[in-house]
């Protein structure tokens, strides 16, 4: 590959990752065995940016490389994303999330029959809030859709892992004590997800 | 009547309805919409529904109701006309009206469909990758089972099967894969070439459904009632160079 | 706030936003009450990468704006992300989803009513890909759930707004058997919008 379109294909991916790219992945997905190339086509980048003074910069963070903002702007993609930051659940979406992060991976019509009421709606939220995620579908007929949980499910409450999650037999009832009724999923915290409010 | 095929753990995911077999009709015998003749319509639509049956597909409800407006519409035509106006909605009026707004989304499922595929090469920040392709026929259920019955037609009837042979699905399995070994694909025809009896014709049909299930071989058709081919699937090139988003379904935002 | 700075916070935002962003919050953000001059800078920006021919473009998408990649280099980015960028949807999903696209806000009964068969299966696949979302309850008897489409749609198809659909009634099947009438009415301003074609 001839010099500027490697750098315009570089871009392109400094731009789409999600995380920082490391030279040598860089060098696969290109197909350039010359790592030394790719890192000075990076700094050629580099010195673009800087020289037009955008507003977007190519970091090396430890792993690799990645398109970041600049400082001086934090303040307004801060703005941008204090919507989305609060994270109100419903108790229908905090049950629905509970059943599944103990049941883990279950179906809808699993966790249906465990809250007794359709749960679709309650699902819906936790997808949009990348709590819950698919993560396949059960080899029977129909083959319906695996839910569960989501590392941002983890960092959300504050855990490491699964197992810092109490058992769950410690939360059983005692006898004389009636479970609360089932809550009508809320629809409130859609809108506040949104950013536009749309 | 019991299933022909038993005992066999093959399922057809479903998800069209008897709107969708209607439509499947009209369009394959190029039938106006508007004018449907109702005899041959209702004949044909009681056929698909046998061998469903015969396949032991799950065949919704809906599809019953809708055999038995058929046949409701079909008796009207045969009665000499009476003043309808006592006898409330004419079904048939009712029916045209059902498959001409359902084909308008039909259509324009199509056109979204166009559209993907033009801005499928573009992608934004937060576009969400998909961990579990969705599974896709390529080629509708009613085409196979369309192609099938054309198979059965042509085959010796019936009077030839001999009671308790047994025709275990692996062996048709093993069959089609075998077909493959030498070639990238074969016409869906060829895969019941030296079948004659109904049993095993079926058998080969379903052994068919949980290879391509498995995702062993797929089927394709290159426009609407054109020829089903099978393909081998080969095993996927090794993503080099690709991220795993085996754990990582979703995307963490900042 | 100044031009230039305005310009450079903008692109920031286009950078870093993972959902097309509406005018209207862009100024929300920056603090500015003028949509106008907010929508001219955004010509700016977008004609300024378009003049160094950039390998990133800023589109107008499901309602607002959004920094893209350029159709070129697709090759690439599926291979960074081992091709799991595409999603293919079967005709059960695709029609489902273009009856709630175009009957919004509906509920489940009656989509079954115009497919003639049970949705649930498609609509937790349009669920899940966020292409359709829970947007409120019917108020009649069991207060069933009611779905729409999400700017998720939009942009997966590349629309606008939903006012770029062609109006339903021209897919109307005509009595003699001509061929169902061409599908897209929309072609001449998404061409002018993405210039490469797809």
């Amino acid at each position: 590959m001839e010099n500027t379109e490697l750098k315009s294909v570089l871009e392109t991916l400094l731009f789409i990752t999600d995380r920082p790219l490391p030279i040598g992945q860089l060098c696969k997905v290109l197909g350039e065995s010359d790592a030394g190339r790719i890192g000075s086509m990076i700094d050629e980048l580099k010195s673009d940016y800087a020289s037009r003074s955008a507003s977007v910069q190519i970091l090396e963070i430890a792993e690799g490389f990645q398109m970041a903002t600049r400082p001086e702007h934090a303040a307004f993609v801060r703005k941008l994303y204090a919507d989305k930051m609060t994270l109100k659940l419903s108790s229908a979406a905090l049950e629905t999330l509970s059943i599944i992060a103990y049941k883990q991976p279950l179906t809808r019509a699993e966790i249906e029959q465990i809250r007794g009421v359709e749960v679709i709606a309650a699902l819906e939220t936790l997808l949009e809030k990348r709590l819950v995620r698919v993560v396949g579908r059960k080899e029977t007929v129909g083959r319906p859709l695996l839910y569960g949980t989501t590392p941002e499910f983890l960092r959300h409450f504050g855990l490491k892992s699964l197992s810092e999650m109490p058992p769950i037999e410690s939360f059983r009832p005692s006898p004389a004590q009636d479970p609360p009724p089932a809550a009508e999923p809320a629809e409130a915290s859609l809108a506040s997800q949104n950013p536009e409010g749309a | 009547m019991t299933p022909v095929v038993k005992d066999y753990e093959v399922h057809l995911e479903m998800f069209e309805g008897p709107l969708d077999l209607l439509l499947f009709l009209i369009k394959k015998n190029d039938l106006d919409i508007y004018d449907i003749p109702i005899s041959q319509i209702t004949q044909e639509y009681l056929s698909y529904l046998d061998l469903m049956k015969d396949l032991n597909l799950e065949v919704a409800g809906e599809f019953l109701v809708l055999a038995s407006t058929l046949m409701q519409i079909k008796a009207r035509t045969l009665l000499p006309s009476q003043d309808s106006e006592e006898e409330g909605p004419d079904p048939r009026e009712e029916l045209v009206a059902k498959l001409v707004e359902y084909q308008k989304y039909k259509e324009a499922a199509k056109f979204l469909e166009a559209r993907a595929e033009r801005f499928k090469d573009v992608f934004y920040r937060g576009s969400p990758h998909f961990s579990d392709e969705e599974k896709t026929l390529s080629i509708g259920v009613f085409d196979l089972l369309a192609t099938l019955r054309e198979v059965l037609d042509r085959a010796e009837e019936g009077g030839m099967e001999v009671a308790g042979e047994e025709f275990p699905i692996e062996d048709k399995m093993r069959k089609i894969l075998h077909l493959l070994e030498s070639r990238p694909y074969v016409f869906f025809k060829d895969i019941f070439q030296d079948e004659r009896k109904r049993l095993a014709i079926l058998t080969c049909f379903l052994a068919l459904l949980e290879l391509i299930k498995l995702q062993k071989v797929f089927a394709r058709q290159d426009g609407p009632f054109a020829e089903i081919l099978i393909y081998r699937k080969e095993a996927p090139a090794s993503a080099e160079g690709g991220i795993d988003h085996g754990e990582h379904g979703t995307q963490e935002r900042p």
